[in-house]
């Protein structure tokens, strides 16, 4: 089946509710708007506004509504309209949903999604335009997962909405009108995808890439150049940022002796740079050249396009630093 | 001698209620000797804990609720315990009063496995989900959006329970409060917003804090009521009201306040003598101590003698006493349980320690 | 023919002000022309704006303010460039009406380096602090404990200045308006909270986003007045009075509500006819437009004959395009500015771009 | 001179504010009780209730007053009574703060300083142990400094407070009560550290230690133990996380061609990591052998004394990793 993102996490959002009447809905716009940015569409006329629910625009409140609810034995699916507003929860996220089970001796649970679009969308400027997944993935007692294409979409969020744990569900506005196709498994209403598994988009022996989100596709596109030249790029795909799959990782560099993580993010103390720091701790012999980092620069996003364009890593970035770190492989 | 009577306590304020209870309540002895006894094994329960930090037993953060036990014991009375509840970090009692036992407590005090928390959580981190009571949480404010949340979840289940939803004068300031309580209008949740005004937010004296110190005003288009917070009988009235309230129809918040007053200062590093005065403190003991008056309503209806009162007093003593003792004896969770209950029901694959040699793989 | 008239406008709301002011203004032929210009011009500002954006010259978020001009106007008639003004991402006009010329405004949402904010802030994002215009924020409700903070600087600097915090109707229910709040009030603040309620936050209707949608009343112990915000000589005598009202004694806030209407869609990307009829639409436009109820005030009055009015459209139409055409000639920033503004006065030492090998030394 | 850090911050704001009076003092309990920590004892009697302000227990709000403030020309020191009750306020110091001066194209900015305990303090369990120096220290537009000793607290905050950036000051509650010296020319009203500079705590020419607050005594103690063991240790005290010094880094490292990292926060995305990735990009070629991060445990910090200690860097951790580091060196 060929669907666009947007259309795999609708249908994986209608299957669990009508697989689980605990699971519901709610956020800005999402019922009688079909959501800001259409994710939601025909959930409420199905579903109803008992199940699917608009908010008022108070983000801490409502997070903190959903993760009481989630105590209380439901499980929330709590929209952000973009992850940058939900600096506003932040505390709800960390403090109440991430640290309660264990601040409870195990007692108190919170079985509570939040999702939405993270990273740069297209000319929205500074504050509109964070990556929030090394930050949410800083956190023990939380789950950070961030798909690519449909199979991810599906199959992440359905096992996120199943997790018995608070999961972050890191979404990316620019590629909900990609389309991808999708194989009768995971189409299936019973299709998961392991939180904390990585996926080799990619096979390859001269280097390794390590990105997630819409930086999987740029990957794949730099490998089919850098192929041309030669070079044999391995892809993986994080799937989840946390917890995050080492071995998937040790493996592909103990095949490719190198390692460059890609991301959207701001550099400093990044998942680029927690990747680097834990290559460096278990597989640093297997290195014939320094590991490094591809990210987005460090500059608030500029709105003017061609400013914006130098802040977010393109293909031929890749390709760039790629071509560099391979030579004389 | 008959035993029941029928008692006035002062009158409840409403906002934007017109049917509020009258301040008169009938109650028999048994429960008058309940509350008596309730409300000193609290007090105890934190004299004792006050003794225990001074010791250097217990660590960190320590609040304490002694001068507002009335609260907890009169809206104990009242609802149910399938009705939610949490509050802040101030939590020993309401712990307690939904059926953890006072060994369980000072267990968590001492950072035992026997804690009630597995000494993971400590004085601020209470919790006992199967009588539906949700913290003691530490950050100011928060808990209230998740009480409003755990209403939603009341009404979403249509299991008839309400939620209470504990914060103090300080935290009452807090903006996630009003945006809970726009929602809870919003979606009709049975749930109490329960203002314990204690007078003070660590230092800061009500007037200071808030421009609006009516804090069951503060719902503003939400109706509210005021209660005795110092009289167990005019809680308890209050709840048995407010349980009704919150109910009605498809389901309705409230705003309450709950006057009182923490004889202790914020937290044990506090003396709590330097923004208000000894007197002040000691009028309240004297005028309106929630355990005074009670013990001199029980021999004012003679349902008790002095000695018999002073007896029941011995005895919690010795039951806290067992309780430390009991406490003491257990044993600090083992090592390898420090990485339980960082997910539910699973081991992450793998958790980094200081260094990633002696990290944990499972 | 007299050039002064007096005009009764749709009375003010007051909440807990026992001075609202009546229903009526002096206005002058002059005025009342210039507050035609003005509308006209923000109106044709954004209709060319929406072209732009069909036309893919401007990108990302575009909020348009057409439908709500007469409240820039008629608070800018009122109160002075001293006065501190903080407002939301709807903010073409609000840069405009401080000062700012059309054609940096369009550079701005074009990219251009002749953009107020030098393109890199865009259509959400436009300041002008030498006239105390602080933007243009993208974050619903964060502009409003800003512009509590403005007010502060003003009496802390005891410069006679008053900050005017605008918000939304979505945004009102933010909790940080009413921590914002709280401290004006307590603080004695000169701070007026403006919410423009143009009925929609996005796609939600008031009823459905704000228990209490009386949003001048939304301050609760903090006093309030209601404005016909689409009559502009109602709020410039609005303005008046709040400006007097937040300078009296040692200062005091207040919170205003301006009721409006946006003709466009919440963003160029919302058409807005999914959660509203065109018929309300069109109904504001034909009974309550700002500009048409001044054009027929001023016709009424013999000041103008239809023609001249026709003549100054026709007048700012030539103005507005020679903006477009002035900030189309516009360059982007180079390169190297890129990095500039970052921190006030200094670059950092080292500023790392997409690789290491690819950053910036200074 | 002797005193302690308490006494250092405190007089260092007190001569600030003598020095400029746009200069004030706001937060929970800073005025009247001195503050929770007692970092602002006796200023509120020294300069009165206009400068020095107890707030409502409203940090979104008051935090974003005083941005707003800062924006109106006045340099406000804004306390959080500690760091981790800034999660409820970080859209206001990351989006407002940190990033206006970008967005508008340098005109509008916020010289503030935001500034209180961070990281674990003793027994205070998860909800208030966590270490913020990672997440600000991502945000371009925002400087964030970490002061270890009096000089250190006494020269950062009088740079920060004259800053005309936003910084975010990062304390240490178990801090507070050391008493260090103090020389004459650190003593002076005009004593400033430049931010973005690291010292040298400790020369030593087989591994390098980078590390900030608390712990840089930690690995002074370490290295002194080491030392005992004829390994040479030198400690790098960051006290500026951003921007950090990477020349004191590189040059270090070149020396002593080990590094090792030391924080009390979460691993994952840390200021280790930071430093490791950085290192690998910019010296690996001099490495003897792979970098590495002691951290925090990757775990909600509990309560119980003997749990707690396992989840913190101990000075005898420092002590086994370098020894075992240093191995054949
Ligand atoms: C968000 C947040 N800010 C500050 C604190 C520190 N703090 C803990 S309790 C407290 C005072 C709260 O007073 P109140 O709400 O009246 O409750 P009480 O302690 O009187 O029961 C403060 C400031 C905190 N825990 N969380
Ligand atoms: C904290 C936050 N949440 C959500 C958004 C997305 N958003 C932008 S504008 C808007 C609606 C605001 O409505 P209102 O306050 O009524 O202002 P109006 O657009 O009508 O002028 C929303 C939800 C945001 N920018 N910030
Ligand atoms: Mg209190
Ligand atoms: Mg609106």
């Amino acid at each position: 089946t060929e669907m666009t993102v947007r259309e795999a996490l609708n249908s994986a959002i209608e299957e669990e509710m009508k697989r689980d009447d605990k699971v519901f809905l709610m956020g800005e716009e999402v019922a009688q708007y079909d959501g800001a940015y259409k994710v939601s569409k025909g959930l409420w006329a199905k579903f109803g506004g008992d199940r699917v629910i608009d908010t008022p625009i108070t983000e801490m409140g409502f997070a903190g509504l959903a993760v009481g609810a989630a105590m209380g034995g439901l499980r929330p699916i709590c929209e952000f309209m973009t992850w940058n507003f939900s600096m506003q929860a932040i505390d709800q996220v960390v403090n109440s949903a991430g640290k309660t089970l264990y601040m409870s001796g195990g007692d108190v649970s919170a079985p509570v999604v939040f999702r939405g679009p993270n990273g740069p969308a297209a000319a929205v400027a500074a504050q509109h335009s964070q990556c929030y997944a090394a930050w949410y993935s800083s956190i023990p007692g939380l789950k950070v997962v961030s798909p690519y294409d449909c199979e991810d979409a599906r199959g992440l969020l359905k096992a996120s909405i199943r997790d018995d744990n608070p999961v972050c569900f890191l979404e990316n506005e620019l590629l909900y009108g990609s389309s991808f196709s999708v194989d009768d498994a995971a189409m299936s209403p019973d299709f998961l995808v392991d939180i904390g598994k990585a996926k080799i988009m990619r096979e390859g022996t001269d280097i390794t890439i390590v990105t997630f989100s819409k930086m999987v596709g740029f990957a794949v596109e730099a490998a089919d150049i850098l192929a041309q030249k030669g070079i044999s790029v391995e892809v993986i795909n994080l799937r989840s940022i946390r917890p995050y799959d080492r071995d998937a990782i040790i493996k592909s560099v103990i095949k490719t002796n190198r390692l460059v993580t890609l991301e959207e993010g701001f550099p400093q103390c990044g998942i680029g740079a927690e990747i680097c720091a834990f290559a460096c701790e278990t597989v640093f012999d297997y290195f014939d050249c320094p590991p490094e980092r591809i990210t987005g620069a460090d500059v608030p996003m500029p709105y003017a396009q061609g400013l914006e364009e130098k802040c977010i890593p393109q293909v031929n970035d890749i390709v760039r630093v790629i071509s560099r770190m391979c030579i004389g492989k | 001698m008959s035993t029941t009577a029928v008692i006035e306590f002062t009158p409840f304020k409403g906002y934007k209620l017109d049917d509020i209870p009258d301040n008169k309540i009938e109650v028999t002895k048994d429960e008058c000797m309940k509350y008596f006894r309730e409300m000193s094994l609290y007090r105890r329960f934190e004299i004792m804990a006050d003794t225990l930090y001074k010791q250097r037993l217990i660590r960190g953060f320590c609040h304490l609720y002694d001068g507002q036990e009335a609260i907890i014991t009169g809206m104990d009375a009242a609802v149910e315990h399938s009705d939610s509840l949490i509050t802040s970090y101030r939590c020993h009692a309401h712990q307690i009063s939904r059926g953890d036992t006072p060994a369980n407590v000072y267990a968590e005090l001492l950072g035992r496995q026997t804690g009630c928390s597995k000494g993971k959580g400590g004085s601020m981190h209470m919790y006992r989900s199967k009588s539906n009571f949700f913290g003691g949480n530490g950050i100011v404010g928060a808990q209230v959006p998740l009480g409003a949340g755990l209403g939603f979840s009341h009404k979403y289940k249509e299991d008839g329970g309400i939620a209470i939803s504990m914060y103090g004068d300080g935290a009452a300031n807090q903006g996630q409060v009003f945006e809970a309580a726009n929602m809870a209008a919003l979606w009709k949740l049975p749930v109490a917003f329960v203002c314990e005004n204690n007078q003070y937010g660590m230092g800061t004296s009500v007037e200071r804090h808030a421009f609006n110190s009516d804090f069951y005003t503060r719902g503003h288009y939400i109706p509210g009521i005021w209660i005795d917070g110092m009289d167990v009988l005019a809680v308890k009235k209050g709840f048995e009201y407010i349980k009704k309230y919150c109910n009605e129809g498809e389901g309705r918040p409230i705003f309450v306040e709950c006057q009182t007053y923490r004889y202790h200062g914020h937290s044990m590093s506090d003396p709590g003598i330097s923004y208000r005065t000894r007197e002040e403190v000691q009028s309240v003991r004297k005028g309106r101590d929630c355990i005074e008056n009670m013990r001199n309503l029980i021999i004012d209806q003679e349902w008790a003698e002095p000695d018999e009162l002073k007896a029941i007093e011995k005895e919690i003593r010795k039951e806290i006493d067992a309780a430390v003792k009991e406490a003491k004896a257990a044993t600090e969770l083992s090592g390898d349980k420090l990485t339980e209950d960082i997910y539910k029901g699973e081991y992450p694959p793998f958790i980094r320690m200081i260094d990633e040699k002696t990290s944990i793989q499972y």
